[in-house]
């Protein structure tokens, strides 16, 4: 099976030969942080916690979005996800590896990173984290694996895979609930130390990994056979729908809380995201970017007819997903840390170098995601035809369903 | 059965060795042997090489994993049915480098149905292929015992292969990869009824050796049995210059592991380790599928009685005359 | 003869540990201990900064420039990669709770010192992934192991203080004068000030508290009623930064 | 005196756990194993071609009458071949047993005969060799993995070596690239050198020798069925072709195996040929003396495959042919393929091949000056040189059996998909492990294909059948298409056997069903003579109003 | 013998790579090269024995020293009673290097002949100032 994955055509390789450009370009980046350190990113002390951080957090969101589909078809029985619940677990499995290198990444000393294995510290929520998400990483990769090798085979599934696949829901949920308490834990930042930022994080991820889903659907059937259905898209489209309205409906407590009881420290944050503090605007207008693209997603989403159009469905999903990005892969982290304990504002944007390093990381995100869907379509014999062949009047190979 | 076999063979190579040690035999099992070794191992490889090259290749039998090449349409796999050279050579690449044949086996088993279905199988690729790379790896740094200075690209394997900070002094990986796959080498072999059928003594000698070379390095460079290896590099580097000396003091454990190099290496041109020439010289690889391109000359093509048509005709002229069909010879 | 040397290494081993066994057991280790633990009272290492006394000598930065001479702290010359033990912060800065716009200019307006709390209860101990950062024991410092750190930087995030100092890069080059006696350390690992552990296990006091030209650094166990810490806390008014996040800082402001 | 035919759900009890026991033992009962082995060559037949020590003897004996010097004879025969075949020696040297091929064998995956695993089937030979040409083995013997060469090793060697179809789907998988037909060829040359081989390679050989195929058919014969084709074409068609035999002068040689003017459904497929050949006008002849592509040779010995091997050019030469056509067949061509030019070439007297029709150059086939009847027809498809009507071919879901040697010996796996395609709508590949390089063997190639063996060969068919269910089942698929005589003789009592209700057929017999030719009369039916769908019902309906 | 070009290419390729150690040490000349680590004693009277005897520094200095750090790092442990009795400071910098005061004619000689790379400890312990 694994096999699928080198085969394929001039278009499928010349993709594969563009994201391990990517890669490398992104590897020299990294190779120039290893050799000066930390100091080729915008990070200081003040903010020492910047994009890598932050597009963890994000992904984290994208990898645990894969309950979505995986707890309707085994908990509910709703067979319209059955072709989507691997496309899900696929998918958080280049998630999971894309966060745990921005954690390496990130390190100072990432030839250490064993240590946290070699000196578990229960009291230390990173180590739960690297559990939880190794945890998840392995579920994802056995379940998917043995349900597409049994898809294969023509068999069912074998039945030890059931009980994988029970505590991979809860466990996708425990994936961000844990990365929310290593920062909501934190007594010395006000900003992350609300009760709901678990909440909030969930219902950001079950937005926007939907929405991600959606556009990947939409971009596979233009490239290959695959074909979700109407009902599966449109429910996708519902559960994004709600956790957007929920995700909106969190941050608007926030703001409540903060604003009305009128805690400096508290509001500090908030300011520095929306209005700018002393002077600095540098989020200013990604924030409102992010509630004006929210706003917008939210009216194109509640709205059915516009819902049901699959052009402005998209559209939509577009508006979801980049809000959240810009909300949790720019705004989350920095705002944290801004101001200072020692109430400076500190100017964060990531440097070139940072960015390069960081689409390495996505490079090996998208490269794992395209071997994994690669072989999905292979396996279920949903692959297009090559250009060249298209062209030929006659097929070489026809489908074999 | 077999494996107890092979296991108490390499016990009691190593008892050998202690006892030869303890019997101040440091000359022979540090001088005299490792010699022996290397030329039994150089001249048995090259003497088995050539012995294989004295018998020609009379046919052009390559398998062919792929199509061919024949019309210009039609997409020919250069590397799986190669028809170029080039080909050939990326055939033979993916062969030695990747296990590439190995990276096809399946796992059949039959259902109720009855179905037979073919499941992915590739652990005795993995782990043969980490088997044999961290192998490489592993001779290549201890090319610092015999090289002075010691060249860079050593240095950069080395410090690729200690990259992670574990423990002092730095795990190399590539140990840790080397007894894991061994190990899983054998488990298979006791553990699945098919491959333990097939196994012989001889299969499992060589596991149990290479383990028993792992281990023993292991315990020399991360326990207290410890050694000095300036003694070992001096040593290393009269053998391999000619000005042979055995410094004294070295630990017996660095004897018990050079005695078993040295009968690996022994053991190597006599056994089923030849593969690592024999994998070159596989004529069903690395031949072209240019057959009916490119004639392939048999040196020992002899002439055979055929059946002639003239004796052919001559047989059934009259049955050939009443049907019709046009004769040479009326 | 191999084995011979095999015996000689076993008895070498066993003696080593034996003699480790004893230090690690015996009560007093050999040296005199500035800080006299007087009582049986789990001995807890805290400092007090009289703030009247170091208000005096405004423009003073002995203590920092004699921490950061014998530790090696690198001047980067960069206020984004910093890395500072001791340090002089404005009030507002340091005690952002205590700051009102009727305070007295003198305070208001003046520098406070501060420094690593070590904390009784450490928020960077308690996220550290690895135990490179550890309360210790037997006097509470909050220490590191630069050996271990995997520059996480999660310890910088968890405390209150901005104590902590991640070194950005390699930071030798901006060592103008390298202290051979203590290690520098390497890129990519957090640092903070240590209470001068070194110093107290030669029976000496810390560093800054050594130089000090207005002795307004008072350096004691505070679980030692006779202590001239304890003392002195009892008799004058003290703050601490931040105590409504619950860490317990061990460094006392007397105002 | 044939064996009781087991049912398919006796045989699918298959036990894969070899068990403990040594499987240097070498005792096989011959009389219980029945349905498994071949009867021996006739000595009439073994002595026409003077194969040695022709005699009376049968496997089921004790006694085999050997000759007395038996064992001198094999060991010399096998150092002779040591020092011929490099491939020979190095797999004898080698094979580090890592078992990827063991699940690979069809005939092992069908019986759970563990001595069925290609390695272990080669360690029968091996373990002789190691005892007697190694010096590990001279020393420690049997520690060493070494066997003594006794009557029950040889009779094992001719119950194995004989239950081997040369297939080599286990050299696909061997990282060595270890050919166990390799060894299987050297295993049955050394049998041979004491008289042992079987009738079923053993006769036709004999008439092949003789009459130039193994069916023994004369060329009187030969002519016979040839004109009968053209009438029959003529029948279906209401077109007459021609069908020259032995024409000098003519631009190309075809040659066939003879199973293709004698067997059924490989009859369907002459018709094809001659109807395609008429079709575009080709200038070609039949020959009554190289009335054999076939070579049963080959499961004999090289020497034996040469000597069959020869007419080919023979007759290309005395005829004066520019090149070359050779049909459907699967050993033939890898004889055609790897061994013809070699042992009976240089074939300088031809030209390149050049198809008259699309002018193309056949450059893959330049020295041999032979193509495959695939890549001709794949070629005139892609030109559009033909009419055709795909669905003419309605009647059929098709799906196609790649034969072993065309796809593992010669590369043929696209041309004949491309002409299925071309020339029908429901074409359906089987999984994936089962096709293409990976194709299993009908099981009973390489001269088992005989009835006394029926057991074993619906064991060996049984991966290559359940295949074929797999599709039949999800797509309704009823024809197997291949590429082979040998197939077209035994899959259809495999399919029989195992999957009812699915037919067997020529690629070619496809292409003449949908052929549109000049002239045809307007109620042709299909080369079975069945009405094409469409056509039928209209029939149909005619029948009810009469 | 047959294809004898390709086969003898071969052969020496494998020739060349086994008896590669021969072929080198002939380059370079270095065969018989030693290393003489020089002991550079600073002035530390009373300090003339080692902590540990020679032939155990000499293959476990290693375990000593990373005993002796974490030790000193974590359980503030930093004395140190060598078998013989002396009593030392647990400290790279300060004890070892107040003997072996030439870390390029000491360690460097060994380290550098073994290939062991020793960054780990130098890159942030202070090598001593070599005065020599």
């Amino acid at each position: 099976m694994l096999e699928k994955a080198i085969t394929g055509d001039k278009r499928y390789w010349g993709w594969i030969a563009f994201v391990l450009m990517l890669i490398g370009t992104g590897a020299i980046a990294y190779l120039r942080q290893l050799d000066q350190g930390l100091t080729v990113t915008g990070l200081s002390r003040d903010v020492s916690w910047g994009f890598y951080i932050a597009q963890f957090t994000f992904l984290v969101g994208v990898a645990a979005s894969a309950v979505m589909v995986v707890l309707p078809y085994y908990l509910h029985n709703f067979k319209a996800f059955s072709k989507l619940t691997i496309l899900g677990e696929f998918l958080a499995v280049p998630s999971v590896i894309m966060c745990m290198l921005f954690i390496v990444v990130d390190m100072g000393q990432p030839f250490r990173v064993q240590n946290v294995m070699l000196y578990p510290s229960l009291n230390s929520p990173m180590f739960w984290d690297m559990m939880s998400l190794s945890g998840y990483l392995f579920l994802n990769v056995v379940i998917g694996y043995m349900v597409l090798s049994s898809e294969k085979k023509g068999i069912a599934p074998p039945k030890w895979i059931k009980p994988f696949i029970i505590i991979s829901i809860p466990w996708a949920i425990s994936i961000h609930t844990v990365t929310a308490f290593l920062y909501s834990g934190l007594a010395a930042r006000p900003f992350w130390m609300t009760a709901v930022l678990a909440p909030r994080f969930l219902a950001s991820a079950f937005a926007a990994g939907p929405a991600l889903l959606i556009l990947i659907i939409f971009l596979m059937r233009k490239l290959t056979r695959f074909d979700a259905g109407k009902e599966a898209i449109q429910k996708l489209a519902v559960i994004a729908t709600y956790a957007m309205c929920i995700n909106v409906f969190l941050v608007l407590m926030e703001v409540f809380t903060t604003f009305y009881s009128g805690m400096p420290e508290h509001m500090h944050h908030f300011e520095f995201l929306y209005v700018g503090l002393h002077g600095n605007n540098t989020l200013v207008p990604w924030m409102w970017l992010s509630s004006a693209l929210a706003v917008v997603a939210l009216v194109l989403l509640l709205t059915p007819k516009f819902r049901k159009k699959e052009v402005i469905l998209g559209f939509a999903c577009i508006a979801v997903f980049v809000s959240i990005w810009i909300d949790k892969g720019l705004g989350m982290i920095v705002a944290g840390f801004t101001p200072s304990q020692m109430g400076e504002v500190v100017d964060y944007w990531p440097t070139l170098n940072e960015f390069m390093v960081s689409i390495m990381v996505w490079g090996i995100g998208l490269l794992i995601m395209s071997l994994l869907y690669k072989i999905i379509f292979t396996v279920r014999g949903e692959t297009k035809p090559a250009l060249e062949a298209k062209e030929d009047k006659k097929e070489l190979t026809v489908p074999s369903n | 059965m077999k494996a107890l076999y092979s296991f108490f063979a390499v016990i009691i190579l190593i008892a050998l060795a202690y006892l030869g040690i303890t019997a101040d035999m440091t000359t022979f099992f540090g001088l005299v042997l490792p010699y022996i070794a290397a030329a039994a191992f150089i001249f048995g490889v090259a003497y088995r090489i050539l012995i294989w090259a004295k018998s020609p290749v009379p046919f052009k039998i390559t398998t062919t994993c792929g199509q061919q090449k024949s019309l210009p349409w039609i997409k020919n796999s250069n590397l799986e049915s190669p028809h170029t050279t080039l080909g050939v050579i990326g055939r033979m690449a993916l062969e030695v480098l990747f296990f590439r044949s190995l990276f096809r086996n399946t796992k059949m088993s039959l259902k109720d149905g009855p179905k037979i279905v073919y499941g992915e199988n590739k652990w005795l690729w993995l782990a043969g292929l980490v088997f044999h790379w961290s192998f490489l790896i592993v001779i290549i740094r201890h090319l610092r015992f015999f090289f002075e200075p010691v060249p860079e690209f050593i240095l950069l394997i080395q410090s690729l292969d200690g990259l992670l900070e574990i423990y002092v002094p730095v795990l190399y990986m590539t140990g840790v990869a080397l007894l894991m796959s061994v190990t899983y080498l054998y488990l298979r072999r006791a553990l699945i009824p098919q491959i333990n059928y097939i196994s012989l003594i001889s299969d499992y000698f060589p596991l149990f050796l290479i383990m028993a070379i792992a281990i023993t390095g292991a315990l020399m460079r991360y326990t207290p049995l410890r050694v000095d290896i300036i003694k070992v590099k001096e040593l290393a580097m009269g053998l391999g210059s000619f000005n042979p000396v055995v410094p004294e003091g070295i630990g017996a454990i660095f004897f018990i592991h050079l005695f078993l190099i040295s009968v690996l290496l022994i053991y190597f041109p006599m056994s089923k380790l030849m593969h690592m020439a024999g994998i070159f010289m596989s004529p069903t690889r690395n031949m072209k599928n240019d057959n009916r391109m490119k004639r392939h000359i048999n040196p020992w093509n002899y002439p055979v009685d055929t059946h002639s048509y003239e004796d052919w005709e001559d047989e059934f002229r009259d049955v050939m005359k009443e049907a019709g069909l046009p004769l040479e010879k009326e | 003869m191999g084995i011979d040397r095999r015996k000689f290494l076993t008895i070498a081993g066993l003696t080593t540990l034996t003699t480790l066994g004893k230090t690690v057991l015996g009560s007093s280790p050999a040296g005199h201990d500035p800080i006299e633990t007087g009582s049986q009272a789990v001995k807890r290492l805290a400092m007090a900064i009289d703030m009247q006394k170091c208000r005096q000598n405004e423009g003073c930065v002995e203590c920092t420039k004699i921490c950061h001479k014998i530790h090696n702290v690198p001047d980067i010359g960069n206020s984004k990669e910093e890395i500072k033990w001791i340090w002089k912060e404005n009030f507002e800065a340091a005690f952002p709770n205590q700051h009102h716009d009727l305070l007295e200019d003198e305070i208001k307006n003046n520098q406070v010192v501060v420094l690593c709390n070590h904390c009784d209860d450490p928020p960077c101990v308690k996220v550290c992934p690895t135990q490179s950062t550890w309360k210790r024991e037997s006097d509470g410092i909050v220490m590191m192991d630069m050996h271990r750190c995997i520059g996480c930087r999660y310890c910088v995030a968890g405390c209150p203080y901005g104590s902590r100092n991640f070194n950005f890069r390699d930071p030798r080059p901006f060592i103008k004068e390298t202290n051979p006696e203590y290690p520098t350390r390497t890129k990519g690992v957090v640092e903070k000030c240590n209470f001068c552990a070194e110093r107290l296990a030669d029976g000496l006091l810390p560093a800054c508290v050594d130089i000090c030209p207005e002795k307004a650094l008072i350096f004691g166990n505070i679980n030692d009623p006779k202590s001239e810490i304890r003392q002195i806390l009892k008799s004058r008014h003290s703050i601490r930064r931040k105590p409504i996040l619950g860490t317990n800082p061990q460094i006392y402001y007397l105002v | 005196m044939s064996a009781k035919k087991p049912t398919p759900a006796d045989l699918i009890q298959i036990d894969f756990n070899p068990g403990k026991k040594d499987w240097m033992d070498a005792k096989i009962d011959f009389e219980k194993k029945r349905g498994n082995w071949n009867y021996q060559v006739l000595p009439k037949s073994a002595e026409y071609v003077g194969m040695p020590y022709p005699r009376k003897w049968s496997p089921a004996d004790e006694d085999w009458k050997l000759p007395d010097n038996w064992q001198k004879i094999i060991f010399e025969g096998l150092r002779d071949r040591l020092d011929k075949y490099r491939s020979f020696k190095i797999f004898m040297d080698i094979c580090v047993r890592c078992g990827a091929c063991a699940d690979k064998c069809h005939f092992f995956i069908g019986s759970g005969d563990p001595k069925n695993m290609p390695v272990l089937r080669a360690e029968l030979l091996r373990s002789v060799y190691r005892n007697d040409f190694t010096a590990a083995g001279k020393i420690f013997g049997s520690l060493a993995g070494g066997r003594k060469l006794t009557v029950d090793v040889l009779k094992e060697w001719f119950y194995y070596f004989f239950q081997c179809t040369e297939c080599r789907r286990c050299s696909v998988f061997c990282p060595y690239g270890i050919d166990t037909a390799e060894i299987t060829m050297m295993g049955r040359e050394l049998l041979d050198l004491v008289g042992l081989n079987i009738d079923w390679i053993g006769t036709p050989i004999a008439n092949c020798h003789r009459t130039g195929n193994h069916l023994g058919v004369q060329p009187h014969g030969f002519k016979d069925s040839i004109d009968f084709a053209v009438d029959d074409l003529e029948d279906i068609t209401g077109v007459r072709a021609e069908a020259p035999i032995n024409k000098k002068g003519a631009e190309i040689l075809f040659v066939i195996p003879s199973a293709d003017y004698f067997g059924d459904p490989h009859y369907f497929g002459l018709l094809g040929y001659i109807a395609l050949f008429h079709e575009i006008g080709l200038d070609y002849t039949f020959s009554a003396y190289a009335s054999e592509g076939g070579n049963f040779g080959l499961f004999h010995s090289n020497e034996m495959m040469k000597r069959l091997n020869g007419k080919i050019y023979n007759e290309a030469k005395r005829l004066g042919v520019k090149w070359i056509l050779g049909g459907e067949c699967g050993h033939m061509w890898r004889v055609l393929h790897q061994y013809m030019d070699t042992m009976s070439g240089p074939a300088d007297f031809m030209e390149e091949p050049v198809s008259p029709i699309t002018g193309t150059k056949f450059e893959n086939s330049k020295s041999t000056k032979m193509i495959h009847i695939c890549e001709f027809t794949a070629d005139l498809i892609k030109h559009n040189k033909i009419k055709l009507d795909k669905s003419r071919n309605d009647q059929w879901r098709v799906t196609y059996h790649d034969s072993c040697n065309p796809a593992r010996a010669m590369g043929l796996l696209d041309e004949p998909r491309y002409v299925i395609n071309g020339v029908c709508n429901h074409f359906f590949e089987m999984p994936e492990n089962t096709i293409r390089e990976q194709t299993f063997c009908c099981g009973s190639g390489a001269g088992i294909g005989t009835d006394e063996n029926f057991e074993m060969r619906m064991r060996g068919g049984m991966p290559r059948a359940n295949a074929v269910q797999y599709v039949h089942e999800k797509h309704n698929v009823n024809l197997l298409a291949c590429i082979c005589a040998i197939d077209k003789a035994t899959l259809p009592p495999l399919m029989e056997y195992w999957v009812p209700e699915v037919e067997v057929g020529a690629i070619h017999e496809l292409v003449g069903n949908a052929l549109v030719m000049k002239g045809e009369k307007k109620d042709r039916t299909d080369l079975r003579g069945e009405p094409f769908v469409g056509t039928e019902t209209a029939g149909k309906e005619e029948e009810a109003n009469v | 013998m047959y294809d004898a070009s390709k086969i003898i290419l071969g052969i020496l390729i494998f020739l060349v790579l086994a008896t590669s150690p021969f072929w080198y040490s002939k380059a370079t000349g270095q065969s018989d090269y030693l290393p003489d680590p020089v002991i550079l004693t600073k002035d530390t009277p009373g300090k003339d024995v080692c902590v540990m005897p020679t032939d155990y520094m000499r293959s476990s200095h290693m375990d000593l020293l990373n005993d002796w750090r974490n030790s000193v790092v974590r359980d503030g442990e930093r004395k140190f009673v060598s078998p013989n009795g002396h009593e030392y400071k647990k400290s790279l910098s300060n004890t070892c290097m107040d003997c072996h005061a030439n870390k390029t004619e000491f360690c460097d000689k060994c380290h550098n002949y073994m290939a062991v790379d020793d960054q780990t400890c130098w890159s942030c312990h202070v090598e001593p100032k070599e005065e020599l």
